[in-house]
């Protein structure tokens, strides 16, 4: 995925989680796991897989079926002492905990005046494509971002999973994490050990000259799918990872709209309210505004929740075709 | 009749229903089966993506849990919704038709599985969402209530869904408003691979009742009997306006969770035991025994409803699929200003 | 508030949506009240008033304080036939209930096929200015915006509160009508009997040619202020109520934006992914984009939860003067 | 020492606590009782905005439920948490500089009443959120035990909070675990406007511990000895590894539920006989009568807990803004990286 990778080692996306993981439990005893089937089962994903067997259901914690408490208990754990890590076990399960996350977790910190600090992590294995349908395929991750006091973050690498992952556990604060589940399976260069990936930070996936397409989570695969399908055409597409939800990359993401002169946004959440808003008013309201050679494109999900069948179920969220010609769109006059 | 039954001690089943509902309540129970087989089948040959849930073991609680019900009760279902759909009433061909995305499917191809609803039936359709429908069974109920309709609502629920938090909310707003609804609690030991004893406080789901104060009683899941019994009272005392009742149905899914399950939280031997205490043949044994039917008349229904699921898998692959540009329809009612 | 109205009977706005309600209670026997306290006490904020004792505990129903239970109620009792209106005491435990809402209110007719409607109307008290600190004060509409199957309102008159919650217990479809705490005192004109007025539709409250305003909730008033101070400056501000949250008014927006070519967007909630964040993104890849022109300005919440002290509780949320300030900045070179 | 008692049936309190223990508890009943006639009177007086809510009429239940408590033991509070504050030893010129929202206040003003917290002191906090704090407790002694701490939480909740799905999941996963916490519900017969036989189907929130398998108790909540009694076991239970009990304090709030409320539930009657039921002239009998304290102890308690709360709110009133312009700090932790 990136341009140089030292490790040549690869690892799934899953496996990348599953090995940060493995490292935080065994480096911090402070650490631990919660979540429903995350034990003998593995997760619904595999994503803790056999961890369990490792360090045992006191670290390796199967919760009721109970998301406010579970959420709850892992909010009241960080805040003395322990270091949870809490999948839900699809990010919709994450609406019947928005009190424990928003209300407490975000802002605690703030409403003592700065007395306590919220060191939690919380996975949330999101988004479409396995044909599950309305209430296990949402992408919710503008929510969270919209609330002050937490960070979000949306790993579309298996590096940048595991690199993720360990740099939220160091983090004093709570950090939301986005997983595609399509990405689970998707492979790629894991460097082994223990690293960090900054959150706040975009990655550049591609550089390019005639327009910038920032995208977040499995769109940055469309994209760069869609942007070497455009060599074809003599466009150049930029390519960003935007990696960090809240909070955004702003430099990176200005820089190179400034650069091209023409800014395309794709994300899987539903469009209306999507990051693909905030970006584009980010972009719109700043110097770069200037630079801008046509308005502002942004391809999200639908306006509709996810359906079933699965060729409705693709044409919810932008695909490369789609991806493809938006940009050839908007690089018209440019090549 | 064998031997040693007076009329005082008939089963239940026997002294509560003619011979012609006790054979549909068999049908029923067989029409479950096949579909689940049906389904499991179809999935293997990648007919049907997503996931699903199959209730193979768990025929005598669906089906007996709705004897008591009209077309105008009303049901709340679960992900492991397929059964007490079918319980309900539904059509088998559109159920199957759901499953392979088809326009011709209970939700046009856009629910699959966990979504399926008949609402013509009672059917308020099955959830995504362990614990999502036990509210909205007591907003049913409230419904009844408050338009006098005399309808019951039965809301299925697994041993899983009893530590949601929706679960507590909902038992005790029924309870306080006293209100037409029969909380039916499969327990099949596991949510998804948590036992009940590594997830919840009580033995029994039933005990919960007393937080409620209302009625709680654990029956043998598999004895349709007993279910019958149990959730007849239920139904009878909601419809008498004595408020709503808890009965927990001790069984067990022979199959995984989901497509996706390894087994690795259950020993072989459990599931053979459970497997040997099938609740098909059971009643099928039970309705003989008493002269309702002969065994060439339960040979029957189990080949005609084989006929039946066959007949309903062809209409659903004949079926249309839905127009990919149709996909934000439907979101809202055309009918809005 | 209205440039015409023919009624000159005043009521408060929360005495215009109990008259609603009234009405509603009094034309329709399937409408019944839910909500926490809503019966002998008024509700939290006296909207209900004394409406029990005119319909009785079946119709004005106190619930337990179980929020998502409640939520999950009135979700069943409008899907079989009544048309439930369920008061959340603050908008913030809607966090509780964001599951009922988002996952079975809002699709339960997509994922059915369209075989169900579910007819709900959800009242949230929002906002800050009340001392209430940060569980209390949330403003949180952006993120039932976010979700299709919803509508979402944001009345800032008597007359339309009254009107919007009409239309809502008309409307098929789950509405959600987010209203401001502060604004529950403040009086104006309100029509008699029943009307309706249209969700989907802003509403110019102030024709202006050199720069338009779109505002939503209190900061209607606050930018209409803010519009006659700037007056002396000779600048003509279009102060625009945005009023419906999902859908937008996009042709209203634009038109506006078309006129003036200068757009600020004001609204209570988190800057980031707030409903300004829409409506920049929504003119900047429109045409309108064409006619703008500077960059686009945002004023939106400070990015942390609402705090206590009363002048931190002011700073944390667009006023007056920065409104007035950030309209000249905007203003520069066109007068 | 009264006619009558022998040492077998002297009260809990007398026969637990030493007389420096017993005189400092007293103590604390007071400077509740007089702290929230003080917030009441600044509030009158526009010094405090916003809202608030007193648990005067309640402070036998607040100091009694932890008396078992060190400062490495937790408490979560509630909405009405002034009293578990004071009871857990926090500093009340802090507690008022928060109300008047000053830089010196607990929350440096950025909380106000429903967000006080002394983590130094083992409390996580006040809570605006009904149930907020359940589960947060049982975080809290989920830490407890793994990290071997050998701490106590103590989680304060209200009747209204028992139908809140949070207490459910909370209390069931605290059993399933066996963790070292104890729910203390505050009874006071009203969440808010509604009722308990409104709201709640069973009559004692500590019937439904039997959901729970946990010890449930219920307790006059205006006696500090029968409180102590029942929490001190609870407590020792839960240090012991033996896991969670639910103690329910029956009691009443003399004042509305917050600022606003016009009292239109209850009767005048209703509050006369709560208030002849005063906790803290209750306590004091107790001990003068058993010799701990003379009557003329007991008035120097009272006046010199007056003239602590005169100088926690001169601290306050004489304590500095915060500034507007650090309104967006301490959102983040700064030493993230
Ligand atoms: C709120 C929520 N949490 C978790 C899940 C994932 N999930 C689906 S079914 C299931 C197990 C449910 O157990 P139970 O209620 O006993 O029903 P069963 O599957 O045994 O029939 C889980 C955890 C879900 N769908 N919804
Ligand atoms: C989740 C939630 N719902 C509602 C409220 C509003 N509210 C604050 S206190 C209260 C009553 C709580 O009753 P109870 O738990 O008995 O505590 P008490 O006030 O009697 O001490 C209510 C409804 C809230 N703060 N949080
Ligand atoms: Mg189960
Ligand atoms: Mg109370």
């Amino acid at each position: 995925m990136n341009a140089v990778t030292e490790a040549v080692r690869e690892l799934s996306y899953a496996e990348a989680l599953r090995e940060a993981m493995d490292i935080a439990l065994d480096r911090d005893p402070r650490v631990v796991l919660m979540g429903e089937d995350i034990g003998v089962y593995g997760g619904a994903f595999q994503v803790t897989g056999d961890l369990v067997h490792k360090y045992g259901t006191d670290r390796v914690m199967d919760t009721p079926i109970s998301e406010l408490g579970g959420a709850g208990v892992a909010v009241g754990a960080a805040l003395t002492g322990l270091r949870p890590i809490f999948e839900f076990q699809f990010s919709d399960f994450a609406t019947l905990a928005m009190e424990q996350i928003v209300n407490q977790a975000a802002k605690l910190r703030y409403m003592l005046g700065g007395a306590v600090s919220v060191p939690l992590v919380m996975r949330f294995p999101a988004g479409s494509g396995t044909g599950a349908a309305a209430q296990h395929s949402q992408s919710l991750e503008a929510w969270l971002a919209h609330v002050p006091g937490l960070k979000v973050v949306q790993p579309t690498t298996p590096e940048d999973a595991k690199g993720l992952l360990l740099a939220a556990l160091d983090d004093p604060d709570p950090v939301m994490i986005f997983e595609h589940k399509i990405l689970y399976k998707m492979k790629g260069p894991v460097p082994e050990g223990h690293y960090t990936t900054p959150i706040g930070t975009a990655a550049i996936r591609r550089t390019g000259r005639d327009l910038t397409i920032v995208a977040s989570g499995i769109m940055v695969h469309k994209a760069l799918e869609a942007a070497r399908e455009m060599e074809a055409d003599g466009i150049d597409a930029e390519v960003i990872d935007l990696r960090s939800v809240r909070p955004i990359d702003r430099d990176t993401i200005l820089g190179s709209a400034r650069k091209t002169g023409r800014l395309m946004i794709v994300h899987e959440a539903v469009k209306t309210l999507g990051i693909g808003a905030e970006i584009s008013a980010m972009v719109a309201e700043s110097d770069a505004f200037d630079y801008l050679d046509s308005p502002i494109i942004r391809l999200g999900g639908a306006e509709c929740p996810i359906p079933y069948n699965p060729e409705l179920e693709k044409a919810a969220v932008p695909q490369v075709p789609g991806i493809l010609s938006a940009a050839r769109d908007l690089a018209k006059g440019r090549v | 009749m064998p031997d040693g039954y007076r009329d005082g001690n008939l089963p239940y089943a026997i002294r509560a229903y003619d011979a012609d509902t006790l054979r549909a309540a068999l049908r029923k129970m067989y029409l479950i089966r096949k579909f689940e087989e049906g389904a499991e089948n179809s999935y293997t040959r990648g007919l049907i993506h997503g996931t699903m849930h199959l209730s193979i073991g768990q025929e005598a609680s669906a089906v007996a849990s709705c004897m008591a019900l009209s077309d105008d009760d009303k049901i709340t279902s679960t992900h492991r919704g397929h059964g007490h759909c079918v319980a309900k009433g539904a059509d088998l061909g559109r159920m199957f038709a759901e499953f392979f995305g088809k326009e011709t499917g209970y939700c046009r191809g856009r629910g699959g599985s966990m979504h399926i609803a008949d609402p013509t039936k009672g059917n308020l359709g099955a959830n995504g969402i362990v614990g999502g429908g036990l509210p909205i069974a007591v907003g049913a109920a409230l419904s009844a209530k408050r338009l006098g309709t005399g309808a019951v609502t039965v809301c299925f629920f697994g041993d899983g869904a009893n530590n949601e938090g929706a679960f507590h909310e909902a038992l005790n707003m029924a309870a306080v408003w006293k209100l037409p609804v029969v909380f039916v609690c499969e327990n099949n030991k596991y949510g998804m691979s948590t036992s009940t004893e590594r997830s919840t406080a009580v033995k029994n789901i039933a005990e919960r009742a007393a937080a409620y104060a209302m009625p709680g009683v654990t029956v043998d899941g598999n004895d349709f009997s007993a279910v019958a019994e149990a959730v007849d009272a239920a139904v009878a005392r909601a419809r008498a306006g004595d408020g709503p009742s808890l009965v927990e149905n001790v069984t067990y899914r022979w199959r995984g969770h989901s497509k996706s399950d390894r087994n690795r939280y259950r020993t072989k031997e459990e599931i053979a035991d459970w497997m040997a205490r099938d609740p098909i043949p059971a009643f099928a044994r039970l309705l003989v025994d008493h002269g309702v039917l002969t065994d060439a008349d339960v040979a029957d229904i189990e080949a005609e409803t084989e006929q039946v699921i066959a007949d309903a898998i062809a209409f659903a692959a004949d079926s249309a699929d839905p127009d990919p540009a149709d996909v934000a329809r439907d979101v809202y009612n055309p009918a809005a200003a």
